[in-house]
């Protein structure tokens, strides 16, 4: 009798469990014409585009929001909610909007939703820095908008359409008030429908977006962290994009006939920076022994099995304002060994690296640290928590440490001026603490002179001078991919990272 | 983690069984007699020696860690009896010199959780009171954390290292041991040998350590060899999480978490060392099992 | 009892918590912020205060369900720990069901036939199940049911599918646990005077099994139940880490790599509060089993 | 219809352990007429239980196991029967209360559940019925009907006792045994419980195997009684005949290991030694080297039963005429 009874109760709860769970799935996992599903790495932090600057927010919030300008997967800047500009002067630009724009509340885009967004992106201390040049937002009338830079600045176009910069509708983040990131309201093909924190987000189409519609009803964002997961996510079918799929992976995406692996050259490049304040690394001749000691192709093969191209310089062929004549430094350990030797370390030295837990880091610190003891330089790896990371290599308390940086705008101000102007040490970016005042001169005239060719030249030389004087040991280009099944048309990589899906359908 | 329960309910009983040295003759009789619990002390036997010989089998610095990526990701071959990892290092020889780590960890940790969960549990249990109250409802506290959650809080806020990892792993196993030495003391305290030893103007120190301790060693005998095998399976763990020893020392829990990305394509990475585990704590829980079996012939009847 | 073990529990994490090093204010106003900007956000937090003093204000806050910020998202914390926790609790829950569904009959089976085959083989069984970590368990059975057969999904909370594995890899360790300790309960009362008695009255076998063993046989393991939802709980930090499961366990994982300090706090507080609760409702429960405990309470 | 109501003939029970195989029960011959009384006596392992379990096939089965012998209750060898079978006999035909009270009865059934069970197993009744049979059992061994609800740990030790004697009862047995039912139980309770196992025994009419080591019990209780030693019975007589006229050493030893009132006894004259083990027993009879009589051939022959007159049987060699003992005859 009792246990008839537990098992019954017992059964029941099974079967109650189950069930609330099949349900759950009949929502979202279902492989319906109508649902897209992509897997990415991690959750988005914030669908605030002006409360986060990760790359998973920024994805989700390419969807749901527009930009005045926005950059093409070629990187060329297109119109977007502003349907025309001109430059007034020097310092002025000024933007007609699109008219009839609806947000996804109803309210239509005016001007004063430009300003107030801009304003708040400027008080927002995660992505100020985007828009760092701009002086003042003004508004003419309901569809023209001012913007004032401090002194020229001439990516600025290519800032505008960064995610961050995207435009919110001010009714909306007023009466959302703290909550507005649960609430997010834009002008993007997709609505905001739910966010399931650490699990997934999920978006609607929204009929009276200006643009083409989307192809797809219903748009879902998984967060699977684990790699192997996605891939493994992509061959079962319960995921039709993923985003990053590991390096040791992609041969089995390509292998498979219902997959298709895209690939593309992104705007990201990793280094490992040395703390040239400190010595040995205040010596060029150690740091440029040590970016000859070091095997970029062994890690490209180990750690990227192969994704990625070696790189010759700070930024790649994407980045306008490339320096194509660069060659970069070659793996020569005896040439590292006499550099070594002139600088004074003939017997190598002491000295650490660090990584935040990132696992390709980490990876490549134990490739280092393998690869440095073969030049007599015994490195320990210490790995730190990425918020100390960000704080000690700040601070300049390290020796060496792995980072990457990703030229979203895909020029080349905002690829090279945080990591090596002598004013942005530390935090802002600089945090080898490289100085060097030709490099600042030339990435100053970079950045303001309007005139194209100018600005080239001023890159290319200061690219030159960069690698030469190697505050960093240039690692590589990540390749960028995303594996698809088949049946899915209308997918294309964008090299910033954040991928347009309002076009992306199902075959 | 596995018997504690049916452990503490036995203390009582096993109390008795520390009392002779020939006793301890016939619980290695009756162990000797327990083929699963000799099983399990061979492959413990085994696997220590593998652990103090591991750089004659294989030298830290030459095979252990040293890099040979042209050789990596191989499978299991006559050079590499359970294949390479991704940077190429043999990884039998990667287990041997975790399995250190392992015994290690397992070892000080359950020493430390002895040490401080017997002082407590001794202190409790004989003197008794207000005393016991505190000290048993401050256990009792500690026991409302999972203990995983308590070593992992412990080695969050402390850093992880080797060192850091005994001691949270250690700390957050007192309760358990608190309570069987309580429990083993509270048995013996007002028996006869212990009066007369009052009687004659023993100390109290000299009451615990002489008599009261060899009493509850029984109990903590097997507690023990069953918590080694608890402590490397959260060692493991937390490592699993990345809150483990530095690189690049191998720990099996590292092991199988830095193998997880290459599942797939080499999935021996990941099966070996957690077939090492499998094994290790299989072994400990054969030979605590047996034990418990030995030292308290009652419970087998 | 309920309260002041909570109250312990805050006291224990919150002293471990405060001698993390890493300064919040740093943290949150990022890396390179003035050092008088700093110094003002310590005072404001309280941070120059003595222990016990930020001790009783965090306890008093957290009582209002106010555990602070995430220094990572920003968003109040408890919500963060609170929105993970359903997923958690149907992990666990269904874990747990797993293993009683498999442990409570398999262990009352094996016992029935002591010394048979069957019962060798469960003993076996559990024994590894007991000695397997439940993470390996976990990338073993994605690697043969989703990366060699392609038929169970391998991460994520997206229906009943996705919940198996999880729950396999959580409840296995536990129906191990389950299973040993009902055999042996069940062998223990077996042995008593009163099924003895039982069958002198000429009941049928599978009824002294069901009505007279069954249920003293099931106080002991209720216990266990119990105490063996904490480790479900624990366990479900590193299961939901390797099926990528939403729920508190990964939150806390993801949150002590970036050294989120808060969220930590929370999740082993709110894990451990949970814990408790089960453990009370496991005495309520044992009260049900046991007549002599009922009366106690009357 | 036979006259016996129960007949044991060369019952061998063995317990076959990792220590050796324990001869608990050695070629048991025993008979009992309807509605007498046997009292079975012996020392603490002698097999009493065994005997008793054997009857109900209760043998704990592993270890124990009914090696041969036939055991015939109403004319039927209980040892042929079917297990289906034999659970209708049990707590219907034959029932037995065990020894201690305390942990015979379930600690998570109510009484009432606990004596309607066997009512209701037994006699076709409805769920309700046998409950309504129960609290009339409970009457009658002397507890209010509202107790039917409580729980066996709300009653104390000899209460407990009279709930099993209800429970033993409850469908009126042919033959019922009871397994040193007062032995657990304070003394002024032990007399109580005997009265009413007594009145309730005649009020039946059933037949009793009384186990006990109290030989004071038996004479008060008891018709028939038998001796039992290392797992046989050794001497087998009337109440009168074992108690005027005792007849082995052993039994005799019993009598003089009981402090007597009546009789002066200058000092109590305790059987040296102890029970043999029972995995390895004397060869011969198996009292030998306990026994002041024992001679050389005890270690080798076996003795057989002899009459001594009518019912009263005796298994030594000393009647057999074998070796003389002059003190004793």
């Amino acid at each position: 009798m009792f246990n008839r009874r537990t098992f019954l109760v017992l059964s029941i709860l099974l079967v109650l469990v189950l069930t609330l769970t099949a349900c759950g799935s009949q929502e979202t996992g279902g492989s319906g014409k109508d649902t897209l599903v992509v897997a990415q790495g991690a959750d988005p932090k914030s669908l605030d585009p002006h409360a986060s600057n990760d790359q998973p927010s920024s994805r989700v919030n390419k969807q749901i929001y527009n930009t005045l300008v926005e950059a093409t997967e070629d990187m060329e800047i297109e119109p977007s909610l502003a349907e025309s500009w001109e430059q007034v002067d020097e310092t002025t630009w000024k933007f007609k909007l699109r008219e009839g724009v609806k947000f996804h509340n109803g309210e239509e885009l005016k001007a004063s939703d430009v300003k107030f967004s801009l304003d708040r992106m400027m008080n927002s201390p995660e992505v100020a820095h985007i828009v760092g040049a701009v002086e003042s937002v003004e508004i003419e009338g309901d569809y023209t908008v001012i913007i004032k830079t401090k002194e020229p600045f001439a990516p600025i176009l290519a800032h505008l359409a960064h995610t961050a910069a995207s435009i919110l509708n001010e009714k909306a983040v007023t009466e959302a008030g703290d909550d507005y990131q649960n609430n997010p309201v834009g002008t993007g093909p997709f609505k905001f429908v739910s966010h399931d924190a650490g699990d997934k987000v999920t978006l609607e189409r929204f009929d009276d977006y200006f643009g083409e519609t989307a192809k797809v009803k219903t748009l879902v964002f998984r967060n699977i962290p684990e790699g192997t997961n996605r891939t493994i996510g992509l061959k079962t079918g319960e995921v039709d994009i993923a985003y990053d799929i590991e390096p040791i992976d992609l041969d089995k995406v390509r292998e498979d006939d219902k997959l298709v692996l895209i690939e593309e050259e992104s705007l990201s490049t990793s280094y490992i920076g040395f703390n040239t304040k400190k010595a040995p690394f205040d010596d060029v001749r150690v740091r440029k022994a040590l970016n000859h000691a070091i095997n970029v192709d062994e890690i490209i093969e180990v750690v990227l099995e192969g994704a990625g191209t070696k790189a010759t310089g700070p930024i790649n062929d994407k980045v306008y304002g490339y320096n194509q004549s660069l060659s970069g430094y070659e793996y020569n350990p005896e040439k590292a060994k006499e550099l070594l030797a002139e600088a004074g370390y003939p017997d190598g030295f002491k000295t650490s690296i660090w990584t935040n837990d990132n696992p390709v880091r980490v990876r490549i610190a134990e490739l280092v640290q393998a690869q440095l003891k073969e030049v007599g330089v015994d490195v320990t790896i210490e790995e730190v928590e990425w918020g100390a990371y960000l704080e000690r290599t700040a601070a300049g308390e390290h020796d060496m440490f792995i980072l990457g940086w990703v030229t979203v705008t895909g020029d080349a101000d905002y690829g090279l001026y945080a990591l090596f102007h002598s004013s942005q040490h530390g935090g802002a970016g600089n945090r080898t603490f490289y100085t060097n005042a030709e490099v600042d001169q030339l990435l100053d005239k970079g950045r303001t002179s309007i005139d194209e060719n100018e600005r080239l030249e001023a890159y290319a030389k200061a690219q030159e001078i960069i690698v030469e004087d190697a505050p960093q040991i240039f690692l590589y280009f990540q390749t960028q991919n995303a594996g698809v099944q088949s049946n899915i048309e209308g997918f294309r990589l964008h090299p910033a990272g954040h991928h347009k899906l309002v076009n992306v359908g199902f075959k | 983690m596995s018997s504690s329960v049916t452990t503490e309910k036995d203390t009582n009983l096993k109390s008795q069984a520390g009392k002779k040295r020939s006793q301890w003759g016939e619980v290695w009789r009756r162990l000797k007699k327990n083929h699963m619990a000799m099983i399990g002390l061979i492959i413990m036997i085994i696997l220590i020696l593998l652990a103090v010989f591991a750089n004659q089998i294989a030298d830290y610095e030459e095979v252990a860690i040293k890099q040979n990526t042209a050789n990596r990701l191989q499978g299991p071959s006559r050079e590499n009896w359970l294949g390479t990892d991704n940077f190429g290092r043999d990884i039998f020889a990667r287990i041997i010199h975790g399995g250190r780590i392992s015994l290690m960890v397992g070892v000080v940790a359950v020493g430390i959780a002895v040490l401080i969960g017997g002082t407590l549990g001794a202190i409790a249990g004989f003197y008794g009171g207000r005393v016991d109250n505190l000290i048993m409802r401050a256990m009792d506290i500690f026991l409302a954390i999972p203990s995983i959650l308590l070593a992992i809080a412990i080695v969050t806020a402390l850093g992880a290292n080797l060192f850091n990892l005994m001691l949270a792993i250690g700390i957050s196993s007192i309760p358990g041991y608190a309570r069987i030495v309580r429990a083993s003391v509270l048995t013996v305290k007002d028996q006869e040998f212990i009066e007369a030893a009052r009687a004659i103007g023993a100390s109290d120190f000299r009451i615990i350590t002489k008599h009261i301790i060899p009493n509850a060693l029984a109990p903590v005998i097997v507690q023990g060899t069953l918590g080694v095998a608890t402590a490397i399976l959260s060692t493991a763990g937390l490592s699993f999480i990345g809150l483990g020893v530095p690189k690049p020392r191998p720990e099996w829990g590292s092991m199988l978490s830095d193998g997880r990305t290459y599942l797939w394509e080499a999935s021996h990475i990941t099966t070996f060392p957690g077939l090492a585990i499998v094994i290790t704590i299989l072994a400990l829980n054969l030979l605590g099992d047996g034990l418990r079996d030995a030292l308290d012939p009652r419970l087998k009847q | 009892m309920l309260i002041p073990v909570i109250i312990g529990v805050t006291f224990i994490v919150y002293s471990i918590m405060f001698f993390t090093p890493g300064d919040p204010a740093l943290i949150i106003l990022g890396e390179n912020a003035p050092e008088e900007q700093v110094e003002k956000l310590r005072e404001e937090m309280g941070l120059n205060d003595p222990f016990i003093i930020q001790y009783l204000r965090f306890l008093k806050n957290a009582l209002k369900g106010d555990f602070g910020r995430s220094y990572s998202t920003r968003k109040p914390v408890f919500n963060e720990v609170f929105s993970r926790f359903p997923a958690t609790l149907k992990l666990s829950t269904a874990g747990l069901l797993l293993a009683v569904a498999i442990g409570i009959p398999i262990g009352i089976i094996s016992a029935t036939r002591q010394y048979s085959l069957l019962d060798s083989i469960t003993m076996v069984l559990a024994l590894l199940g007991v000695s397997m970590p439940n993470f390996w368990l976990g990338l073993m059975l994605i690697l043969l049911f989703s990366v060699r057969l392609g038929l169970l999904p391998s991460g994520g909370d997206v229906g009943f599918a996705s919940l198996i594995l999880p729950a396999i890899t959580l409840g296995t360790g536990v129906a191990a646990i389950i299973t040993r300790m009902t055999r042996s309960s069940m062998l223990e009362v077996i042995r008593q005077d009163y099924i003895r008695t039982a069958r002198a009255k000429g009941v049928a076998e599978r009824r002294v099994i069901n009505k007279h063993a069954l249920k003293n046989a099931l106080i002991p393991v209720v216990t266990v139940i119990g105490l063996q939802f904490g480790y479900l709980l624990g366990g479900a930090v590193l299961t939901e880490t390797v099926f990528s499961w939403p729920g508190v366990g990964r939150l806390m994982v993801e949150a002590i790599k970036q050294k989120d300090t808060p969220v930590v706090l929370a999740s082993v507080i709110f894990m451990s509060v949970v814990f408790s609760i089960v453990n009370l409702l496991v005495d309520i429960l044992y009260a049900f089993l046991d007549p002599r405990i009922k009366s106690q309470y009357r | 219809m036979s006259d016996n109501i129960l007949e044991i003939k060369d019952l061998v029970v063995h317990y076959i352990t990792d220590e050796g195989v324990v001869e608990a029960v050695n070629g048991l011959n025993m008979t009992l007429k309807r509605g007498e009384t046997l009292g079975l006596v012996g020392e603490t392992g002698a097999g009493k239980t065994t005997t008793a379990l054997s009857i109900l096939r209760l043998v704990p089965n592993p270890p124990g196991k009914i090696i041969s012998g036939e055991i015939h209750f109403d004319g039927e060898n209980l040892l042929e029967l079917s297990e289906e079978e034999m659970r209708s006999i049990r707590g219907n035909k034959i029932s037995m209360i065990f020894q201690d009270p305390m942990t015979s009865l379930n600690p998570v059934m109510t009484v009432g559940e606990q004596i309607a069970e066997g009512i209701e197993i037994h006699q076709g009744l409805s769920t309700d019925e046998a409950m309504e049979k129960a609290h009339e059992m409970l009457e009658l061994v002397g507890i209010p009907r509202e107790r039917a609800i409580d729980y066996p740990h709300q009653f104390s030790g000899g209460m407990k006792q009279r709930v099993v004697i209800a429970i033993a009862l409850a469908c009126n047995p042919s033959l019922l045994i009871a397994d040193e039912p007062t032995t657990a139980l304070d003394v002024t309770i032990q007399a109580q419980v005997l009265e009413l196992m007594r009145n309730l025994r005649e009020e039946f009419n059933t037949a009793m195997i009384l186990i006990t080591h109290d030989l004071g019990i038996v004479a008060e209780t008891c018709d028939k009684v038998a001796v039992m030693y290392a797992g046989e019975v050794i001497e087998y007589a009337t109440l009168e005949q074992l108690f005027e006229n005792p007849k082995h050493p052993y039994t005799i030893g019993l009598f003089g290991s009981i402090p007597s009132l009546e009789h002066d006894v200058e000092r109590l004259k305790p059987i040296k030694g102890l029970m043999p083990d029972p995995t390895n027993l004397p060869s011969g009879c198996p009292f030998h080297p306990r026994c002041s009589h024992a001679q050389d051939i005890c270690k080798e022959r076996k003795p057989i039963v002899t009459n001594i007159e009518e019912g009263h049987m005796v298994k030594c060699l000393i009647y057999e005429g074998v070796i003389e003992a002059k003190e004793v005859l």
